[in-house]
């Protein structure tokens, strides 16, 4: 939170002054976590069963104040990633990711957004997980999921704002890895590194963040 | 009109468009790419005929032969007949005339083979990828394509 | 000899300059593939003077997943559930294409019940087709209440079909050999339940779009495509049918038990984007009468004649065979050396084919028109891109 | 002075305290002048709260409402989650947007782009200051009213202008103009149905307008003038607020987001906010116009009925009257599909601008021959 970094300095030596923070980023993630506009934007199948029947009449994505969808970038705070992303379009998703402003989440939904599904073998142009291009907060799997699983990884999302634990630097994967783990390193070593880079990474300062991103223009 | 009578028309209109030999479960001819144009006006503009419709347009990359099998499959709403017609094209020089001024969709699924096949059409209006981007290499239908993206399906 | 390749920077490269203070200026401006109204990752470069609309120039491949290249590495049961990925909305009709491709071309004969399943989950996959289309149509000219409406009455169709099949979209479900599962004991009570339910909901769509104005004035004469040039164009479905050329696969060259059902082929008589709309809706009716008909007399037999672990082996040759999809005609080409997987697989999507009819008459409307006439079209994007 | 002496004034008092309207500038004025300068001051921070509050409370109130309308037209329920039925959805909702990332494309005309939500928001907070929502309740009243009202809408149209064109993006560009060519095209038709109003009451001043139709609001008593004047208002007023079924400015569907497209966080916000109570400030002029502001609702010699009517305060029957109306524009927004630029600007040009003119004319022949009630 870049509010708490910022003014962490100035408010330390005061008594008290813990607890009024963390009662500022309790409201302030909050308001966040309870306020997720998505974005139009959906690549293929998955788009009708993510965005459409969700946020239709039975499903109803407006209860968690979640069926604002933004057609333009700037305005959305969730990119639901729903279908496929192939080789031309890596480019473009990253350019509206970009475009998004902080704070922003990702909610990949479906086979192939997650690792390419029905599409990873053989495919010349299918790119094999959309982590690659941009970071991801919540994985919802299916092909293509329910619209009861969206609700689910909207509630999860919303659970990781209000504990400050998501992620906003492109790389670090919330999805399991399934690999030999080398010698000498223990499961709870690892554990102990993500932690810790989570807690790292949760926390951002805007200022920094303006000034180091120049921002494409334009759609 | 049964496929004898219809073969007789074509070969009356087009005199190097043969009865093709190959499996199919459709009428086919084959013809040598110089007199592909002329066959197709004629197929689509003969009253007996009426070709209106190219349902579709696409090739086969036939490795061993080295040739390029080009198939246009035609529909003729008034006679309720279908037929397949063959241009063989050979695979190091793959140029076959464009029929895009007799059917506008012909354009469009020209571009479609030459992006994933690779295979050129003369006199194209407007001949660019397709689904790839321009500064793509190779042709990724044919079957020499070569990419190391590809992931092979374990066994 | 011309062979010419160009770019699509050459294409779109801004030619004509002002050449006075009062002249206009063309300019180039990108629909999507980020858009509301492509309804997926279509990306039209227009070419626009001020609102009015000089050239479009649909840039596609933004969700080209090579599935033709992925065919030639499948096996035909394989290949049937890439189809479902393709025109999600009528996942059943592209299963039932190369399934019927298959048969035919392996001399498979199927039972009177695997037919009758087949038809009549088809119909009802088109009708929640419709629906779907049916509302985006109003999203896009703005009214997003008919798109609620719309998914409320899909809500419907898909439960029925989830309790046969088990999918709510990528159905997976008719195979070359039949179909997946036998229907639910309650198959047959809930679609005729269904009818009667949707019947009096098309009236009420009728009333909250045919009838207003405001729609009325946004459709009626826009986009107007005559018969010649729907079929140089190589449309089909819907769009086609509404240029008022009566070509419906279902009645032509009757697959399934089409043959069977009495119906009627819709079609429009202006050919612009509300006899589109509109043979759309009648289309929803005529699919009741065929599933009314049908319901009652589902034989028995079998639903699976040939088991699933069965490897099919197509023999030699090249087979075409097409369907009437809720889009129009799925064309499948396939090229067999004789064993399990094709040697080529070639679809001819009817979107892909639809879609180059906005660069004949999208031209001269301004862009809302434009947004009329891709919703009109009913396109789905993967479906063009494959 | 003391606590005390602040609350025997009028303004906190609800019940009604006659006709006669004391705006708080007046009061402001009159306490000036009386040397009071506590009150003075009291008087003029009050101005800032009503206005500023109602910006604020009316924006959560109304986003919330357009919300959970819309669900219940489309038969689902809206926001439910976020407290009772949903009820702290618009705090999270601001709240959020206030602590979003304020972006600013590379190459916008940054100034610009940076000021423009503010023009935006300025016009619509001069237009709550003139609105008349009791006798007590007014922060100024101008006495050429009618005419502050349509320059200040104009003012709003500039915001929208500046916003498009300093984003630097042909979309914005597109929803800009659209915007300018639609505002300044509908401003005439409200102007004109405003005119037959003022026609009527023989004044420019909001408050003597609703003063002039204490035996009768004005969509009765001109008859049929009136009911012309009305709708012609209602539809221009819509056109003005870029709501559906004349939304083209944002065109969802067609522009992405039209003006705002490039604009995030708060100054989103901005123009969120400042429709929304756009919203309410054409429901004001409406109701204050054509259905007697905060007058009650009488019927001809029913003495019994008008005096029950009586007992409710001016305030409440102003809010009922203007929350029908906003009803009614969401009721619009939720039912009817966009129209094509050409088509919106025929509707203007040549029906309701010629229509407008003939009921001017039939409205003065109305007036000279005293054909009203």
């Amino acid at each position: 939170m870049g509010l708490v970094k910022k003014e962490e300095y100035a408010f330390d030596t005061m008594p008290g002054v813990d607890v009024v923070l963390t009662k500022i980023d309790y409201v302030v993630n909050w308001a966040r976590s309870n306020s997720l506009w998505p974005l139009t934007f959906g690549t293929s199948c998955c788009a009708i069963e993510m965005l459409m029947a969700t946020g239709g009449p039975r499903h109803d994505l407006a209860r968690f104040g979640a069926e604002v969808t933004r057609p333009s970038p700037r305005q959305a705070d969730l990119l639901i990633l729903a279908g496929t992303i192939v080789k031309r379009m890596a480019p473009r998703l990253r350019t509206l990711y970009d475009q998004m402003a902080e704070p922003r989440y990702v909610i990949a939904t479906g086979a192939c957004t997650i690792s390419g599904g029905p599409f990873l073998y053989h495919s010349y142009s299918t790119i094999r997980g959309a982590d690659e291009i941009i970071p991801v907060d919540v994985y919802v799997p299916g092909c293509p999921p329910r619209p009861e699983s969206l609700l689910h990884g909207l509630l999860t999302l919303q659970k990781l704002i209000k504990e400050g634990q998501t992620i906003r630097k492109p790389g670090v994967r919330h999805k399991p890895v399934i690999s030999e783990i080398p010698e000498g390193v223990s499961r709870e070593d690892i554990t102990a590194e993500m932690v810790e880079l989570l807690e790292h990474d949760s926390v951002v300062n805007i200022e920094e963040t303006l000034g180091n991103l120049e921002r494409p223009t334009g759609i | 009109m049964t496929t004898e009578e219809l073969f007789q028309v074509i070969t009356e209109l087009e005199p190097s468009a043969k009865q093709s030999e190959k499996t199919s479960d459709r009428p086919t001819v084959e013809v040598p790419p110089e007199a592909l144009v002329a066959l197709m006006q004629k197929l689509r503009d003969d009253p007996r005929l009426s070709f209106n419709m190219l349902l579709a347009h696409t090739a086969v990359d036939w490795l061993e032969e080295r040739l390029f099998e080009m198939v246009y499959q035609l529909y003729s709403p008034q006679n309720q007949q279908y037929l397949a017609v063959l241009v063989y094209v050979p695979r190091n020089n793959p140029v076959v005339p464009t029929i895009s001024s007799i059917w506008r969709i012909a354009e469009f699924q020209e571009r479609e083979v030459y992006d994933l096949l690779g295979v050129l059409y003369d006199e194209h209006p407007d001949l660019r990828r397709l689904f790839l981007e321009d500064d793509w290499t190779g042709f990724p239908l044919r079957k020499s394509y070569q990419d190391d993206f590809i992931l092979e399906r374990p066994k | 000899m011309s062979v010419n390749i160009t770019t699509l920077d050459e294409r779109t490269r801004v030619t004509s300059e002002a050449d006075s203070a009062l002249d206009t200026e063309e300019y180039f401006v990108n629909m999507g593939p980020q858009h509301p109204a492509t309804h997926g990752v279509l990306r039209m470069v227009l070419k626009l003077d001020g609102e009015t609309i000089k050239e479009v120039i649909p840039v596609l491949g933004y969700i080209h997943r090579s599935i033709e290249k992925i065919c030639e590495h499948s096996t035909y049961r394989q290949i049937v559930h890439l189809t479902d990925r393709m025109d999600y909305l009528s996942s059943i009709m592209n299963n039932w294409a190369v399934s019927l491709t298959v048969e035919k071309a392996a001399n498979i004969e199927l039972t009177e019940r695997i037919e009758y399943i087949r038809t009549i989950v088809a119909e009802l996959e088109r009708i929640h087709s419709h629906q779907v289309a049916w509302g985006v149509m109003g999203m896009d000219l703005g009214a997003f209440t008919p798109f609620l409406y719309g998914f409320r009455d899909r809500e419907l169709v898909t439960d029925i079909l989830e309790e046969t099949i088990g999918a709510r979209l990528t159905m997976n479900y008719i195979q070359p050999g039949g179909v997946m599962f036998d229907i639910h004991p309650n198959f047959v009570k809930k679609v005729k339940e269904y009818i009667a339910y949707f019947r009096p909901k098309l009236d009420e769509y009728e009333d909250l779009m045919s009838g207003n104005p405001i729609i009325q004035q946004r459709l009626r004469d826009v986009g107007t495509m005559d018969g010649e040039t729907a079929l140089s164009y190589g449309a089909t479905g819907p769009v086609l049918r509404a240029s008022r050329v009566p070509y419906d696969l279902r009645k032509i060259e009757p697959y399934g038990v089409y043959g069977k059902a009495d119906f009627n082929v819709a079609i429009g008589t202006a050919g612009d984007c509300w006899d589109r709309y509109y043979v759309r809706i009648e289309e929803m009716r005529q699919s009741i009468r065929i599933i009314e008909q049908l319901i009652d007399n589902i034989p028995e037999g079998k639903f699976m004649v040939k088991k699933p672990a069965v490897k099919i082996k197509v023999p030699e040759g090249r087979y075409y065979g097409h369907v009437e999809t809720a889009r129009g005609v799925l064309g499948v080409f396939i090229v067999s050396q004789g064993k399990d997987i094709p040697y080529r697989m070639y679809f001819r999507t009817p979107n892909f084919h639809n879609l180059w009819c906005t660069t004949a008459i999208a031209p001269g409307g301004r862009i809302g028109d434009l947004v009329a006439i891709t919703a009109s079209l009913d396109l789905v994007i993967p479906d063009i891109d494959r | 002075m003391n606590i005390l002496d602040l609350l025997s004034i009028p303004i906190l008092n609800i019940s009604s305290s006659g006709w006669e309207t004391i705006t708080i500038a007046q009061r402001a004025a009159d306490a000036l002048s009386g040397n009071s300068i506590e009150l003075t001051i009291f008087f003029l921070i009050l101005c800032i709260l009503i206005t500023v509050s109602m910006l604020a409370g009316l924006g959560m109130v109304l986003i919330y409402a357009e919300r959970k309308i819309a669900g219940h037209f489309q038969c689902r329920l809206g926001p439910m989650r976020v407290g009772w039925h949903g009820t702290l959805q618009a705090f999270a909702d601001v709240l959020k947007l206030l602590l979003k990332e304020d972006l600013v494309p590379a190459r916008a005309d940054k100034l610009l782009h940076l000021g423009a939500p503010f023009l935006s928001i300025l016009a619509t907070v001069l237009g709550l200051a003139i609105i008349p929502m009791s006798p007590s309740i007014q922060v100024i009243d101008v006495n050429i009213g009618v005419v502050y009202v349509t320059a200040i809408t104009g003012l709003g149209v500039l915001g929208a202008l500046i916003a498009g064109w300093s984003s630097n993006n042909k979309w914005s560009l597109l929803g800009a103009m659209r915007a300018g060519a639609q505002l300044i095209s509908y401003e005439l038709s409200a102007t004109l149905g405003i005119l037959v109003i003022v026609l009527f009451a023989g004044s420019l001043q909001l408050s003597e307008i609703i003063q002039s139709q204490a035996e009768g609001w004005w969509i009765w008593r001109a008859h049929i003038v009136g009911i012309i004047a009305f709708f012609i208002f209602l539809i221009a007023s819509t056109a003005e607020l870029n709501r559906t079924p004349f939304d083209l400015p944002e065109g969802e569907s067609e522009l992405t987001g039209g003006f705002h497209t490039e604009y995030s966080g708060l100054r989103f916000a901005f123009f969120f906010l400042s429709e929304f109570v756009n919203m309410f400030v054409a429901s004001a002029l409406v109701v204050t116009l054509f259905f007697g502001g905060w007058m009650p609702f009488h019927i001809g010699n029913w003495e019994a009925f008008n005096s029950i009517m009586d007992l409710i305060p001016p305030a409440i029957w102003f809010a009922g009257k203007s929350a029908f109306f906003i009803f009614l524009l969401m009721w619009f927004r939720w039912t009817f599909p966009r129209m094509r630029i050409d088509q919106l600007m025929r509707l203007e040009w040549k029906i309701l601008l010629p229509i407008g003119f003939a009921n001017i004319f039939l409205a003065s022949l109305v007036i000279l021959t005293k054909f009203h009630f």
